[in-house]
């Protein structure tokens, strides 16, 4: 099945509503590792992504392209940075494809990872962003449709934030307190966590 | 914890039009309107210095832009990097065609944006080379220096780089300078109370109404310990303590000391601690050159200070003794 | 309300000293070390200024010792008036022979010491003239100014008055001087939150969490009402309305504006405020000559701000550009 | 009877004694009207006098002139100047008498008052320090001994406060907001009685 402009900007619209309840809960999560402001950075470059009118882009291509100039123009921000960039990366790779289907997801989400690592110089393991980002990646794999892929993320991201609850965060502002850090949840993969979420919504009535 | 603003969306942007408002020699710049520049313009034939960070550090970053010190700055919005927009106007603005410094704090947006600014610009045949802050001792232990977060301690680089590239030194020179200035520096913070984040609901951190944090960072990233507030003599010890035992290499008998607030205490608390440090580093007969004492690098409401120690060899002495002029620091 | 001191019995010679050693150009002097004067001595055959007030308020009043602004400061306790002893030594050390005019706030205590330390000088031959500063537009009328508070306002008279003393005038015309200059100053300010006096068990007033008081003293008194916080432009535009309602006879169209923070408010809020009063001002048409920007005058710990206007005309203006010099503020 | 040095340094060491209770209450009491340090002040000034050895004074002239340098080394305060200024006059005033007797006690407390009228510029009635040392001087007239003038003054202030608390304040830093300060103590005026009442002890079960 194709993945469709009207979808990535239906998901984009998506996660902009719900950063209305996220933005506190993520600048606390932040506040307790970093400097507070996951939250409100997110909820201003989601906003931004938003109001770039993926739904009129001529591609996905194009969607991508949009999604990560409002981006980089909204933050220099740790996460909000390796998102759009990694935007930016998808863009470019899929420039030529005449569809996207949803069986390419995995490979692009894949795709980002690489493209974030190598920006960001943090590991899989570290405790971040990448960390659920990969499992996601994972988890979509073979999935064809909106709903076998929504399924398959959410039941990844809530597995991931438990695996790395009690493990300490070795990269970001949290890196040389690594062991204040077991326990609490990463804020980025928190926010991705819940953006995951929001985005990958199943069906009414669905599980 | 009340703060005299309007709407949190517009904080960065209106604070910055105060700045310039009030400071003449300060001009807005860049597409998006973040960057801060001489207003005279760039001085062709000179190394230029750009620099750059979150916002809500002020007098850094924007307030160091002048003669002698830095060119140009980008400034990103609370606590979160300079876009890459602004990062490439920064650059761009700050050439005089002798290549440009990029100097700034050792966080992982500001790099990602400021590296990602430089690949932009390869193909415009802007030279640009890179020195990163890394003084707080508390970020990193002494063979981890270079993942170390940079602090307070960065206005010495900008002012040891901005003498070197004044007197027409070419950008190797200058860069090297920087990072022999950075090399040079070692800074411990304080905090006694914690800001809020305009657009956030709560403070950046708690603390109980009698504790500290000692190594705390300048965003509120946590410290070494958390313990009972205790009297500034003991405080003070305690900081110059650590940054004694964290000698650069061939530290010598010369240090310039800046005993910084971080935003909310007052320059009479500024004092008391000043009084100690200077005593405490009399008594490593360690001589006290140009010491600095206010708030030269904040965390917005934050309450708190931060101890730096400059290192000094005769030519980064002459170099902290050059001219220099901005709104916030002058030297003549 | 954590505090970075000591034993709060030493915590004015504690920050006296600490700030002797950061600024070489001032010295402790007086029998109880409670004056500061510039370090290179009294100049003979320039009329002396000497200023003194209550601790706590720093710069002021110590730290606007220096050339073209005051000569020596006679230093009470914390929101104490200076004792007789320190007027006495404060005006003797400003005495270059041609008489001392006494500068400072007009408060009760620092009255009556500087006015017994007068009478203690009268057989010593010193001719001393005074001149209290009465900015503070919120505590009294109009048709009372010169029952008024002196605020943040005194540092334009100090600049007046010192760069009419510099040029060699003699003590009648620089008591004029400091006399006109008070006359053209008005100065409002605003609390949001309270400081603390290091002996005191709790704060020096009260505000609830989203309380604001407009037209608070710089030492906590009672302002003109208590409300609501409101967005900084709101704000601004009261302060500035009410001092545009309270013009000195003779206000012409060019005004020199001071947005002073009263100590824990950050930079980046002035700037906000201070954009905000530009543009009042310059709706208003008047012009605005050099402004000042940051914390002039403050209150230990104490959130808020003020906002002065110092009317000019040709002779203020001059007085105003005139070179000086001192650790907080620089004319060149 | 004869008011002797040893009394009066006697009330200086019951009036530091107190003045650890007091420090607080006066504080506070200074905060809601004026900045605050009434009490400290006080605290400071009468531990100084405490400290200048008047029981070692060779005359109650002498003792007024100690505790006058103490009190005005130790503050430049509206209240403390004005305490420790009119005690200079009292000095002044008995320099030259061979012996000062309680009868004199209260035309020299009018004397006091004299002084700081002259020194202040305030008037009686304006609800300050004054009006509780006028009223206090007023009582003890007549009175011949310690227990006499003990008696009379403890009275004297305790009506005194009660007259005051529903007038406005017309010196001081609570001047331009006199509304504010009715039904509020004006501190010296609550200084000046809680002082009295520590120095004018009764004898033991006297009432
Ligand atoms: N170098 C990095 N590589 C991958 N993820 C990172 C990196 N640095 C930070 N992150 C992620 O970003 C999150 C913090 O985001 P944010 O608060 O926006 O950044 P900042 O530290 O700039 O304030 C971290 O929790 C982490 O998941
Ligand atoms: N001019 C004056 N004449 C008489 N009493 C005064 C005068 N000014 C102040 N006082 C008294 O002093 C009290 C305040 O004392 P204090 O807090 O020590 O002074 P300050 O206002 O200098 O902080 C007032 O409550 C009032 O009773
Ligand atoms: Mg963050
Ligand atoms: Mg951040
Ligand atoms: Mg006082
Ligand atoms: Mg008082």
């Amino acid at each position: 099945m194709e993945l469709t402009v009207f979808q990535i900007a239906e998901g984009v619209s998506r996660a902009a509503r719900a950063m209305a309840g996220l933005e506190q809960e993520l600048n606390a999560a932040d506040a307790k590792l970093g400097d507070g402001d996951t939250g409100s950075m997110l909820a201003r470059v989601i906003g931004a992504m938003a109001a770039s009118e993926p739904q009129a882009a001529g591609s996905v291509s194009d969607v991508f392209g949009r999604l990560a100039r409002a981006g980089m123009s909204a933050t220099g921000s740790s996460l909000g940075t390796l998102f759009a960039s990694s935007l930016l990366g998808l863009s470019k790779q899929t420039r030529e494809w005449e569809r996207v289907d949803w069986e390419d997801l995995s490979s692009l989400l894949a795709a980002a990872r690489d493209g974030m690592m190598a920006r960001g110089n943090a590991k899989l393991g570290d405790k971040t962003v990448l960390d659920a980002l990969d499992a996601v990646a994972a988890a979509v794999a073979g999935e064809v449709d909106a709903e076998g892929a929504a399924r398959a993320a959410r039941e990844a991201v809530d597995r991931v934030i438990l695996e790395f609850r009690g493990r300490p965060c070795r990269m970001g502002r949290a890196k040389f307190f690594a062991e204040k850090s077991v326990g609490l949840d990463d804020p980025g993969m928190l926010a991705f966590v819940a953006l995951t979420k929001a985005v990958a919504e199943l069906p009414q009535n669905a599980t | 914890m009340k703060k005299l603003i309007n709407d949190p969306a517009h904080y960065v942007d209106e604070a910055l039009d105060g700045l310039t408002l009030a400071f003449p020699s300060l001009a807005r710049d860049g597409a998006a309107g973040r960057v801060i520049r001489r207003a005279e313009g760039v001085t062709s034939g000179k190394v230029g210095i750009a620099s750059g960070g979150g916002f809500g550090h002020l007098p850094l970053f924007t307030g160091y832009v002048g003669r002698g010190l830095i060119d140009t700055c980008s400034i990103g919005n609370v606590f979160e990097g300079p876009n890459i927009d602004s990062c490439v106007d920064a650059i761009r603005l700050a050439d005089g065609g002798r290549g440009v410094l990029r100097l700034y704090g050792n966080y992982g947006g500001d790099r990602m944006n400021f590296d990602m600014a430089g690949e932009v610009l390869e193909d415009e045949g802007i030279r640009c080379t890179t020195v990163l802050g890394t003084d707080d001792i508390a970020s990193g232990g002494p063979d981890e220096i270079g993942r170390r977060r940079g602090v307070a301690g960065l206005i010495y680089a900008y002012k040891a780089a901005g003498a070197s590239a004044d007197r027409g030194a070419d950008l190797e020179e200058v860069t090297r300078v920087a990072a022999k200035a950075v090399a040079a520096t070692r800074t411990i913070g304080v905090g006694l109370a914690p800001c809020r984040l305009p657009s956030a609901a709560k403070p950046s951190f708690e603390l109980a109404e009698d504790e500290i944090e000692m190594g705390i960072g300048i965003h509120g990233e946590p410290g070494i310990w958390r313990d009972r507030l205790r009297p500034a003599d003991a405080i003070a010890d305690e900081m110059v303590d650590r940054l004694l035992a964290d000698l650069p290499a061939h530290a010598g008998s010369e240090v310039s000391v800046l005993v910084n607030g971080l935003g909310a205490t007052p320059l009479e608390e500024l004092f008391i601690l000043y009084r100690r440090v200077r005593k405490r580093l009399d008594d490593a007969r360690l001589n006290v050159f140009q010491p600095l004492v206010g708030n030269y690098v904040t965390s917005m409401e934050m309450q708190g200070a931060s101890v730096s120690l400059f290192h000094l060899d005769e030519e980064l002495k002459t170099l902290l003794c050059a001219p220099a002029e901005c709104p916030f620091w002058r030297v003549s």
